[in-house]
């Protein structure tokens, strides 16, 4: 899309990395390379390096943010570390998790998408529709198109936001599911 | 369990043993355990059983014990615990039955309990991914991010998803629902009606105040009604307005009575 | 009021740089050292040494970003010479949230369709006129022709851009009532 090599602007590589550090600073959801690259009109490749520059300098000056992988974009984040003063500063408590069945109707979905209400009824014997609408309600799951089967079932799965609130890049970085055969004594 | 991969440590089973440990009675309610399996899955850990050879007579006491104990503390159990429970006793009496004889001695009969194995080792393994999930959502509640700043509007892609177009559509339907009734509600008193029910009050109470009348209507719409009553009920009826004093109540009168 | 010596945490002088960058990072507006010094129970010289310190590192790596003196308080901001990128960047953000009134009057058109402007005012019960500009602008709803009735009023329909954007295949792939029937109880 940014052909335009006329157009290229000269900029040095660590002001293309300062730059990055700007517009993911400012952006309020994770970034990826492809916006980046298009609003700066430079190559995937030279945003990929400077996003990895710049995550290597936060690493190395011990900094109190980082450059995080989130949902396929880049994003600025405090490191775990520190949550407990932060919290205090922010005067906030964590705030509500999800029922012990919400959390596994999430996994049943997040493991067998595209799903429908059948088969995780099937799969945890016991009906998880109030599950399904908090998990909704918290846009954690979406609408997936339509089983063709009997009645065409609505199928769900999981959304950009259960990424962002689970801290996945995407949802190959879920660990397998067989690793959680081990557990199973 | 000496293999345990690197974060996903979190147990709730152990969690809640170590809960129920902590408190002397059974106090426990439906809604500590997800579900039938996750009970049955609790049970088999607390009698610590093999799950590969649950002893079933023990396990299925245990279980409706547990279930018991719901009971009293919770109005209803929840009809998939009692589903359970009558699949448990099933898998009991098949187990009570002598082996056929006749079925060929190569074949090693199928054991009743083997299905059931297989849905607790299935659902063992959700169970521990929603661990894993409650982990990390756990670490994400650690770290934070820079407040939002103003966004201009311009922008086309839209934020929001078939469900919320769903919810927004029911929401205003009923909205829409409510607001219909309350006008056919309102609109119940007719014309005709609320002449009918002065002329009543007029001929029983004689007098009639109509700042009174008028003050016991519940809406614009049905003072009006009463107005175009009054209006119309001293234009056909023979009845007199008289006013004490300029701006004060207006008695309406009938005169009918006093001419017969 | 932070003469609790007894609680002093051991932060290394690194620790408490980075820590203070964290803070400043995720308050929503200017932190003044008195605010800081509380929080993380250190003494004003020591937090005004450690922003001293991040001020200049930030000069130093030439970042994206800079700590700024706002209002009496300490700030991340992005470097000014980046205004152009910035603005440019921020033009591009979707996320745009729809307002309710918007939102009401797409599930009209999504669940009606072809459905008129006065259709749409007797299910919502208030003009929707904005709301439909607003849809037509982000090319959500199209004309959809005339109704055969008295003035002959314009029907709406929803896009194919509504179809990518709440990723359906095909109008039948809306949920029906029906579909959540069981949630919603």
């Amino acid at each position: 899309m940014s052909e335009a090599v006329a157009q290229q602007p000269t900029r040095t590589p660590a002001e293309l990395v300062a730059l990055v550090e700007a517009l993911i600073f400012v952006a309020d959801e994770p970034v990826t390379s492809k916006v980046l690259a298009e609003v700066l009109d430079e190559d995937k490749g030279a945003i990929a390096a400077a996003v990895e520059q710049l995550q290597s300098e936060y690493e190395a000056r011990d900094s109190g943010l980082q450059i995080r992988e989130i949902a396929g974009g880049w994003q600025i984040a405090t490191r775990t570390e520190f949550h407990e003063e932060v919290r205090k500063f922010l005067k906030t408590r964590p705030s509500a998790k999800l029922s012990l069945a919400s959390l596994e109707t999430l996994a049943v979905i997040a493991y067998k998408q595209p799903v429908t209400v059948p088969e995780i009824l099937e799969i945890r014997g016991v009906q998880s529709a109030t599950s399904i609408k908090t998990l909704l309600d918290k846009r954690l799951i979406v609408a997936k198109g339509r089983k063709e089967a009997v009645g065409r079932p609505i199928q769900y799965g999981t959304s950009k936001e259960f990424l962002i609130q689970f801290g996945l890049k995407d949802l190959n970085d879920l660990p397998s599911f067989e690793d959680f055969e081990d557990l199973v004594q | 369990m000496s293999e345990t991969p690197e974060q996903f440590t979190f147990d709730f089973h152990k969690e809640k043993a170590e809960i129920l440990r902590a408190s002397d009675d059974l106090q426990i309610k439906i809604g500590d355990f997800a579900g039938p399996l996750d009970l049955l899955l609790f049970v088999i850990r607390q009698e610590q059983a093999n799950i590969f050879d649950i002893p079933i007579a023990r396990i299925t006491e245990k279980y409706l014990e547990y279930i018991q104990v719901m009971k009293k503390l919770d109005i209803a159990v929840a009809a998939d615990f009692l589903v359970m429970a009558a699949q448990l006793i099933e898998i009991k009496s098949k187990m009570l039955l002598p082996r056929d004889p006749l079925a060929a001695d190569d074949e090693e009969a199928e054991d009743p309990r083997q299905e059931l194995v297989d849905r607790l080792l299935e659902y063992e393994k959700f169970k521990t991914a929603a661990g894993m999930l409650y982990e990390r959502s756990t670490i994400e509640q650690a770290v934070f991010h820079r407040g939002p700043i103003e966004t201009d509007g311009e922008s086309a892609e839209v934020d929001a998803t078939v469900f919320d177009l769903l919810t927004v559509f029911q929401q205003m339907i009923a909205r829409r629902a409510d607001e219909i009734k309350m006008e056919i509600e309102r609109e119940e008193i007719s014309l005709a009606d609320m002449i009918k029910n002065l002329k009543r009050r007029i001929f029983e109470e004689k007098e009639l105040s109509l700042m009174r009348f008028f003050e016991e209507m519940r809406s614009k719409q049905e003072l009006v009604t009463a107005f175009i009553a009054v209006l119309e009920i001293v234009r056909t009826e023979a009845v007199r307005l008289t006013q004490k004093q300029t701006f004060g109540d207006v008695i309406l009168r009938s005169v009918t009575t006093d001419a017969h």
